[in-house]
């Protein structure tokens, strides 16, 4: 856990109202896995209070990691404002990440609008030949390019609620299809995404008996497991009641969680 | 580590925003003297006294913002600390509230976290050691049902070595006499206080409510039971509602209040509880930087508690030990506790 | 000019930051059906009742933080609003406490002003007629330093043309009955409210101070002796110290803390305060928005007023008015009365 | 009184954390006399919550008022950061200027620190020919050069606390020396500075019988006399006890003043 000022390389525009920003921190580039989130200071003074969750979403070189971020409100617009060379109080990286699939697994990657950020890492990681890639967007203008993802070399599967880009629907739909129609692998899903889908894939894949591994947003506090702030309620099956984001996840196994408590 | 010259201009640079008020030319000299001084700076006694306990310095975790005392480390290195006081302990492990449990608002934020615990035995077992060899103060924050189950919780504390202190929270919502909270009675407060001294080897320091009318007969009535000391304060009740979905933000409806934005109000009230009674007051609410924890040194605070300000920035307790050691230097102030309580009113 | 498209956009863009909670997104959609709606926007009824009383829209200002309803002109036209509160005037003039009188404090602010007013009779004379001629429903907030002299001040509004209701402040600190502030006890709350009652012919609202341990008993009071209406809350009593001169950064140590950091405190005291009685509450601390003004409707305020936020932005009150309209028209809800006390509890 | 977001044209460090900051508003550069103030929103957020005053130091042609600032805190340094086209809240302008002298007064200003703010302005306006003008700094590198003033005709007598540049010692030193070498003068002063040093202007002038005028700070809410925050104690021989700085002042009479009670 590294809490320091990181200098901001560039903080571009890359989708409506989407940003990549680039973090020069050699100790947190270091040590991130997919799945890992940093807890960011958006503002010196005491409004908004609360660092910003924010996972890590590529590592560039020895130096550098990426986030990729909308704007949703006060925190993210301050964000947006950066300019090169800020410094911003940056703590991470954090949490549990990503448990490697097995390697007769399939790995099916699914995306939600930025919650494509960790999926991005991870793609990275696994590679194209060995993962498939599936991202929804709400309309075409969403969509994060592939070169700024740092994914080139992959086949990325697409679909908008607006029908203005890809499959006219949901990319729960691309997964399904995908999933039925190919019954002779042995997928594994990593999942990210606003709740409802997430929902949607955790039923999906349950019913089908798929291992899946989703990153869950939650409001923190601290990020490091000390307020308990960040807890969501876990499957009955499991030893304890909730789980803390935070710690305990962002990335939990679709199954431990109760996700009929979910808003 | 902790008086070098690294760290000493580290914290020049990092302190919070607030430490702007310094304005630019102000923290330049400081950091110029902090060279200059920097022998002397060692020699500045920052100790303090809250009755039988002798802490290193007055900064301490305020409970339910530092965990067990290990979830920041080791960027926080709990031994350097005044005391570590530890979340709020129940007998049994309770899970705490449903989730939203906190949310943000302006300069501060709402928790309801319902007192999630692991409970007094796995405390003992799982946590404590490694404070113990971290050479840690460790205050254990204490909760119960009743008068009754607080008395248990203290005896399950009785002739544990490392554990300093023990600071009961009597700032509940929910609980046996009618659903008011013990901490805003003076007379449960007052039972309370006995039972758990009835049933500890320890020092015992009160923490107490702000939602009340009067915060000095509830901190006369701990005094009178025996208490050692006393924390003021704890979070206000609030609320925040979601317009959209038109309920409660906080799945409990109503959480308690901290962070800078309840500064002044936890000010006046220690400064109130300060004039009220003889026992040590240590102060807490919304104390951010050096400069905040001064405030409630001055008006008679023996020590503070950082609590928010944790999420804010994990090393604030740090920061705030080293910048209390160079307003000393500034101000010639050879021991910390020649500065408490020095506010001058007319 | 109150529902034109200019002034509608404006708000859009130049709300403060609160309103980025919107996200970019959804202010672009609302300013996109703001124009395709905007002859229905016209059609939402926002007049409230508070008893007697009708108000054309529910958004006054806050006592003390408005002046008498002139200062802020041409900028806000008071005619505008749901209603003037006017700065709390007392039976003779008062010159007010010593400077300095006001800090700030993160996301709030200190004020001890010391009730510095023109007295009663200047402001018949020199202010009331010029609100009279901008058509502003004028609500009179009033102080007196004994329980009689509440009396003298309503008489003294008695048969006055132009004023519409009587807020009574029970929040003063240094008051007859040994120093305790009159707000803080329901008894002495319920004798104030009779007494300004009989001296008066118009509604009279009291408003409450939230320095208490449960603002209930003190709402209670004040409807059993008949008050028409409560405005729940004034300030929060705070302090802050210059950790430089030792000394008290207010003159008169204490002052009331204002402003969106006390805004969740306010809200849950409006929630009580609305299920413990039957009269009609105004909420009000900290309301910078329409957003934050709507958060005290849907907890059962059928008003609220506006303070500090004037300071932040003297259009404060006007860009609430045409937020909450733009928000109705957005949920569909035609009058914003169905709008009130509609939070949803588990 | 004008209300409205005002583009930041320039913002540039004049001297040692002294920043000259020139906003465009045709209104208020309009109506701008000397002596008048404008109320600044520095953040959109809660924290700094308040306005921050500044004096109207200069206006450039239809549309440009310039003000003088010194880093002193949160807000002041919030606001240093600001770049060219950023909007800034401006409320103003505000309060009651300088009266101007009579005709056979030798109008002597004096300045200490950033408090030239409002003395640049009424110094352009009454002409080098007629106004003397004397500044106080605490050293050289606080010096703001009279180019950047606009006050290139002007023959400015600098006193420096440290000696760095001018007169060793302070600006009422020079006043001092000036008014009572030329006795058949009939001074007027204006003044703007720091409060020991507007005291002893006050005492000097008071003493000597000259009319004096100075400009007070004080903590602000309002700006516009709606919230009595902003009292100063009157000169027993006033009508009334308190006067409101934004409202009856900035600028004042000095004999109007209760020296005694200014902290
Ligand atoms: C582990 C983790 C990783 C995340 N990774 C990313 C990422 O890579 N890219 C990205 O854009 N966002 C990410 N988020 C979400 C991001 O933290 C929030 O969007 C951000 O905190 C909003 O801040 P704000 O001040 O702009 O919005 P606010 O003004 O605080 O809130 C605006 C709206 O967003 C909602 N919101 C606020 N915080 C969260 C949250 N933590 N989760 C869900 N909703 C929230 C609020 O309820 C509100 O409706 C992540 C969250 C978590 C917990
Ligand atoms: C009518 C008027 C005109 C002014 N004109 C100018 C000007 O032209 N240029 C300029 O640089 N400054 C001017 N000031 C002072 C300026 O308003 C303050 O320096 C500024 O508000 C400080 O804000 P901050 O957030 O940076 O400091 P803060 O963090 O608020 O305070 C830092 C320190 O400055 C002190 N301070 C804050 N506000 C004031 C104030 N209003 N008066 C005196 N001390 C204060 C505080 O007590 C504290 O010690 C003027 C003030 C008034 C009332
Ligand atoms: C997330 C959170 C959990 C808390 N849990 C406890 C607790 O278990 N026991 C307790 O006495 N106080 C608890 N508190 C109150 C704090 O110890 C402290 O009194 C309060 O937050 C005010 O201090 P601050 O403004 O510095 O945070 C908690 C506060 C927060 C924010
Ligand atoms: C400068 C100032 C002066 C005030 N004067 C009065 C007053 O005369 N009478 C009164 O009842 N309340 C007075 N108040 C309290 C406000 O009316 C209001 O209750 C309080 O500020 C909370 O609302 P806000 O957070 O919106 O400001 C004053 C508040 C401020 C900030
Ligand atoms: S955010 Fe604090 S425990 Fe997870
Ligand atoms: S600042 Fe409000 S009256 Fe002067």
């Amino acid at each position: 856990m590294i809490d320091q000022y990181a200098s901001v390389r560039f903080n571009e525009k890359v989708a409506q109202e989407t940003f990549l920003m680039g973090l020069e921190s050699q100790e947190i580039a270091n040590k991130a896995e997919p799945g890992h989130f940093v807890m960011i200071r958006v503002s010196e003074g005491t409004d908004p209070l609360l660092r910003r969750p924010f996972s890590i979403c590529s590592v560039e070189g020895e130096n550098l990691f990426l986030i990729l971020y909308r704007i949703v409100g006060q925190g993210t617009l301050i964000m947006s404002k950066a300019g090169k060379g800020e410094r911003l109080s940056v703590l991470g990286p954090l949490g549990r990440g990503f448990e490697m699939p097995q390697s007769e697994e399939v790995p099916i990657l699914v995306a939600g609008g930025v919650g494509i950020a960790p999926i991005i890492f991870l793609a990275q990681r696994l590679g194209s030949h060995k993962a498939l890639l599936m991202a929804g967007f709400r309309t075409s203008d969403e969509i994060v390019d592939k070169k700024v993802c740092g994914l080139l070399d992959y086949q990325i599967s697409i679909a908008t609620d607006d029908g203005t880009a890809g499959h006219l629907g949901f990319v729960t739909d691309l997964l399904e299809d995908h999933v039925d129609s190919n019954k002779k692998e042995t997928p594994s899903v990593f999942a990210c995404g606003p709740t409802p889908m997430l929902k949607k894939v955790a039923a999906l894949t349950q019913s089908r008996g798929i291992p899946c591994q989703v990153s869950l947003e939650s409001l923190m506090a601290c990020g490091v497991g000390a307020c308990q702030g960040c807890a969501v309620q876990a499957a009955s099956a499991e030893k304890q009641a909730y789980f803390h984001v935070c710690e305990d996840g962002p990335v939990f196994y679709s199954k431990s969680i109760a996700w009929e408590c979910l808003a | 580590m902790n008086s070098g010259l690294g760290q000493g201009f580290s914290i020049l640079q990092h302190d919070d925003s607030n430490s702007c008020r310094f304005g630019l030319a102000q923290s330049r000299v400081l950091y110029a003297r902090f060279i200059t001084w920097n022998n002397i700076m060692d020699k500045i006694d920052l100790r303090v006294r809250i009755g039988s306990l002798e802490l290193k310095n007055p900064v301490m975790t305020a409970s339910g913002t530092f965990g067990y005392g290990q979830e920041f480390y080791p960027l926080v290195d709990p031994g350097q600390l005044g005391a570590v006081v530890v979340k709020g302990l129940s007998l049994k492990p309770r899970i705490g509230n449903p989730p939203p449990r906190i949310v943000e608002t302006p300069s501060g934020m709402l928790n309801a976290i319902g007192l999630a615990n692991i409970g007094l035995e796995r405390f003992l077992k799982e946590k404590l050691p490694w404070l113990e060899n971290m050479n840690a103060v460790v205050i254990v924050n204490i909760y119960g049902h009743s008068v009754a189950e607080y008395g248990e919780v203290a005896a399950g504390l009785k002739g544990v070595a490392g554990i300093s202190g023990i600071e009961v929270n009597v700032s509940c919502p929910n609980v046996e006499c009618g659903g008011m909270a013990f901490g805003t009675d003076p007379e449960v407060t007052a039972r309370v206080t006995e039972q758990v001294l009835k049933n500890s080897d320890k020092p015992v320091i009160v923490k107490l409510s702000p939602n009340v009318t009067d915060i000095r007969s509830v901190a006369r009535a701990a005094e009178s039971a025996g208490a050692d000391g006393l924390s003021v304060i704890n979070t206000l009740t609030g609320m925040v509602i979601d317009i959209e979905k038109r309920v409660p933000k906080l799945a409990n409806l109503l959480g308690g209040l901290s962070g800078p934005a309840i500064r002044p109000v936890a000010l006046h009230k220690v400064y109130q509880v300060v004039q009220a009674v003889h026992i040590p007051v240590i102060g807490l609410g919304g104390i951010v930087n050096h400069r905040d924890a001064l405030e409630f040194l001055i008006a008679g605070a023996r020590a503070v508690q950082v609590g928010t300000a944790n999420f804010m920035k994990p090393t604030a307790t740090l920061d705030i030990i080293e910048g209390l050691r160079v307003y000393c230097e500034e101000q010639g102030i050879a021991r910390i506790e020649d500065l408490i309580g020095t506010l001058e009113v007319n």
